[in-house]
């Protein structure tokens, strides 16, 4: 390891906007689109679920 | 075989030269377009010359794309896109003949254009043979390739822009070689490498993309 | 036309038994792009050295080039996804390659902002026309026009096979565009400007790289995998063994 | 012959209809029926091979239409709701041009003869723009006389015709029946047409 301190670390050579932009961007991009999925897959289940409830009520009339 | 191909040329360009109109838009399309950059940029004829191959490239093939559009539209809208699915002539000889036929309204009157606007951007007399030389080789390959957008996006909203969307993209090489011919010989190198990469963009979209269009005629049609 | 709620919906052969399969695989894959990913990132930070030329800015390489690797390889897999749904004339096979789309799209324009960052430092212009900048950028307006096509097509049967159809072409155009523009770029510039500057391949950059071009892999496949889960669902609404699902669930 | 197994096709993620059976000989008519969007015209399209079935296939002498790209096609006539007419081109124009494309290059004397047969002659050379819906459909259904199909298939042909023009192409759909030719139509008119056997298939 050749930071020796923390500080140094995250000044990375002057260059700390750029190098931790990057890092920063991929983490947001993944962590949006990780999120996003859940999001996609949550109301997918509740268009089944309100799906399922609309049929429920057809059979109920047409009974 | 080759009646029907000959049929749905001739079809076409009856149509074309009924509606004169669409042969219209698209040279007008071209010229205004060469036209604007003199006003947005400057009209000094040093300037103008080296901005002349990408200018005039760039504005032959928008003004190809722009009448893409109405390759299948009419024919998908009325019906005959359906019969010319089932007739029994091989779907790939007959978009082989409208894609020649949407040439001979949209490409070859810009290879013929050109020229005269090559003299408004102050372009040496040879340079305006290999601006020739090179819309006469790719605008072709701009077709073919573009008769593939036409027929993916056949009844789509929003075609139009879509179609400019899908084609752009895969009309890079043909301009980069297009363009990049007419710049050499202007800077006194010899056009031939390109003249010849550009022929085979042409060669290998001719042997590939009307496989590609008919079945996304069939696709569209289903 | 009443809805023929009571017959079994005809056999769904591939998603029915897909669809749980993917679902064990997801955590998977999660974990195993989280290790290589910690991996990655601790050769990256920690192992590899400062290069006396370009500082710590060169560190953006184990970010940039993963991710055009994958953008690139990301294409391809989407276009055998295709040429199978064609071919077979298979459902999920056209949904694989839809669901791999965003993720492509989004691993290259990730590859231009992160080259884009790292231009800005080493030679102070926030773009380079360089050959590789560029076609990435061909590449990101190439995945735009499929999903624009997939999304514009109402009917889920012609969306899939026209979106098929493209990304087929598309990867056919891909080796042509990226020679047309490296030939072009060599001929304006010459090799002045260029990312293939990147300082020489130490072992240990390379191995950095690597790990996380795995788990740029893993991640996109399990993303790939949520997705074209997310997809089922919605275009198999109908389907008994969705109800089923349902039933199950609520 | 003719023949359909298990045919089965979806509109969107909704079940048109399944299960479809039937096989049609030489000299046969076959009447679609059902209410509309009860995919009647998605079965026809389905029969000429221009959209895929979800389910089950379709057979033109025992072969798989899919497997034979062009035998098929050369024995089969489509006539749907598009009347597949140029609006700039005249009636003569059209029909001349639609045979060449499908390979009979006399079709200029002939489609004369066609357009005069149903009452079209003074009409045959001026723009179908300027013709009425009914004109418009007889011109399409002129493709009857002029194609040498044997099998046909027509999606409501008696929609915007005049009680002449139905008697009209009711003979002539009988004429086809009895040469040994096949037919498989859509209609919501009662129409008597002269034929060996008549088999219906309804939709629900």
């Amino acid at each position: 390891m050749h930071w020796n301190s923390l500080g140094e670390f995250f000044a990375m050579g002057g260059y700390a906007f750029y190098v931790w932009t990057s890092f920063g961007l991929t983490a947001v991009l993944v962590a949006w689109e990780v999120l996003g999925l859940r999001a996609r897959r949550n109301q997918a289940w509740r268009d089944l679920q309100q799906a399922r409830l609309m049929d429920q009520t057809d059979l109920g009339e047409a009974r | 075989m080759n009646g029907a191909w000959i049929a749905v040329v001739r079809r076409d360009m009856l149509l074309a030269l009924r509606r004169r109109s669409d042969v219209a838009t698209t040279l007008f399309f071209f010229v205004i377009v060469a036209s604007l950059f003199p006003l947005g940029v400057s009209p000094e004829p040093a300037l103008l010359r080296t901005l002349a191959p990408g200018v005039l490239w760039v504005a032959a093939l928008l003004a190809c794309m722009l009448s893409l559009t109405r390759l299948f539209a009419v024919d998908y809208a009325d019906g005959t896109l359906e019969q010319m699915v089932l007739a029994p002539q091989s779907l790939t000889l007959l978009v082989l003949g409208k894609v020649f036929a949407h040439w001979l309204v949209s490409g070859l009157p810009v290879v013929l254009l050109a020229p005269v606007l090559g003299l408004q951007y102050a372009m040496p007399n040879d340079a305006l043979l290999v601006l020739v030389w090179s819309l006469l080789l790719g605008t072709p390959a701009l077709s073919l390739i573009g008769a593939i957008g036409a027929a993916l996006t056949l009844g789509v909203r929003g075609s139009g822009l879509l179609v400019a969307l899908l084609v752009l993209p895969l009309y890079v090489p043909v301009l980069i070689f297009g363009s990049g011919a007419v710049a050499a010989s202007q800077s006194g190198l010899d056009a031939g490498a390109y003249l010849s990469l550009l022929g085979a963009c042409s060669l290998l979209a001719l042997a590939l993309t009307p496989w590609a269009t008919a079945a996304a005629l069939r696709i569209a049609v289903e | 036309m009443k809805i023929m709620t009571g017959i079994n919906w005809f056999k769904y052969s591939s998603p029915p038994a897909f669809y749980p399969l993917a679902g064990l695989l997801i955590p998977w894959f999660y974990t195993l792009a989280t290790v290589f990913a910690a991996v990655g990132l601790y050769i990256s930070f920690a192992v590899a050295p400062t290069d006396f030329q370009q500082g710590e800015a060169y560190r953006i390489i184990f970010v940039h080039v993963p991710a055009a690797w994958m953008s690139m390889f990301l294409y391809l897999v989407m276009a055998t996804w295709a040429g199978f749904g064609l071919a077979l004339n298979a459902r999920l096979s056209h949904m694989m390659s839809q669901a791999l789309a965003p993720t492509g799209a989004m691993f290259t324009l990730l590859a231009l902002v992160t080259g884009s960052l790292w231009g800005r430092p080493m030679w102070g212009a926030w773009w380079v026309w360089d050959a590789r900048l560029t076609s990435e950028l061909i590449l990101l307006f190439l995945y735009i026009g499929f999903i624009a096509l997939q999304a514009s097509i109402d009917d889920p049967r012609r969306a899939d096979r026209a979106s098929s159809l493209l990304a087929l072409v598309g990867a056919v155009n891909v080796p042509i565009i990226y020679f047309s523009v490296k030939w072009w770029n060599t001929l304006h510039q010459g090799a002045s400007i260029s990312m293939t500057s990147a300082p020489k391949m130490a072992i240990t950059m390379l191995t950095g790289m690597l790990m996380l071009a795995l788990a740029f892999w893993m991640y996109s496949i399990a993303v790939a995998l949520v997705r074209v889960r997310c997809i089922i669902l919605e275009r198999e609404r109908r389907a008994d063994w969705v109800r089923q699902l349902v039933e199950v669930k609520f | 012959m003719l023949s359909a197994q298990d045919l089965a096709c979806t509109r969107g993620d909704r079940l048109l209809f399944t299960g479809i059976n039937f096989e049609l000989r030489a000299g046969q008519l076959l009447y679609v029926l059902g209410e509309n969007g009860s995919g009647k015209s998605s079965l026809l399209r389905i029969l000429c091979g221009l959209r895929s079935p979800e389910q089950g296939q379709v057979s033109w002498q025992g072969e798989d239409i899919r497997r034979q790209s062009d035998a098929y096609r050369s024995d089969l006539i489509y006539i749907g709701h598009l009347n597949a007419l140029k609006d700039d081109l005249s009636a003569l124009e059209n029909l001349s041009i639609s045979c060449s494309v499908l390979g009979q290059n006399d079709g200029a004397v002939r489609a004369r003869a066609a357009l005069q047969g149903l009452g079209l002659a003074r009409c045959a050379d001026i723009a179908v723009r300027n013709l009425s819906q009914g004109q418009k459909r007889r011109v399409a259904l002129a493709n009857l006389w002029l194609s040498r199909a044997r099998v046909w298939i027509l999606d409501e042909p008696f929609s915007a015709l005049d009680t002449a023009a139905i008697v009209l192409l009711a003979s002539r759909i009988g004429e086809h029946l009895a040469a040994g030719g096949m037919a498989v139509l859509t209609t919501h008119q009662e129409v008597v047409i002269a034929a060996v056997t008549v088999q219906e298939l309804r939709l629900t």
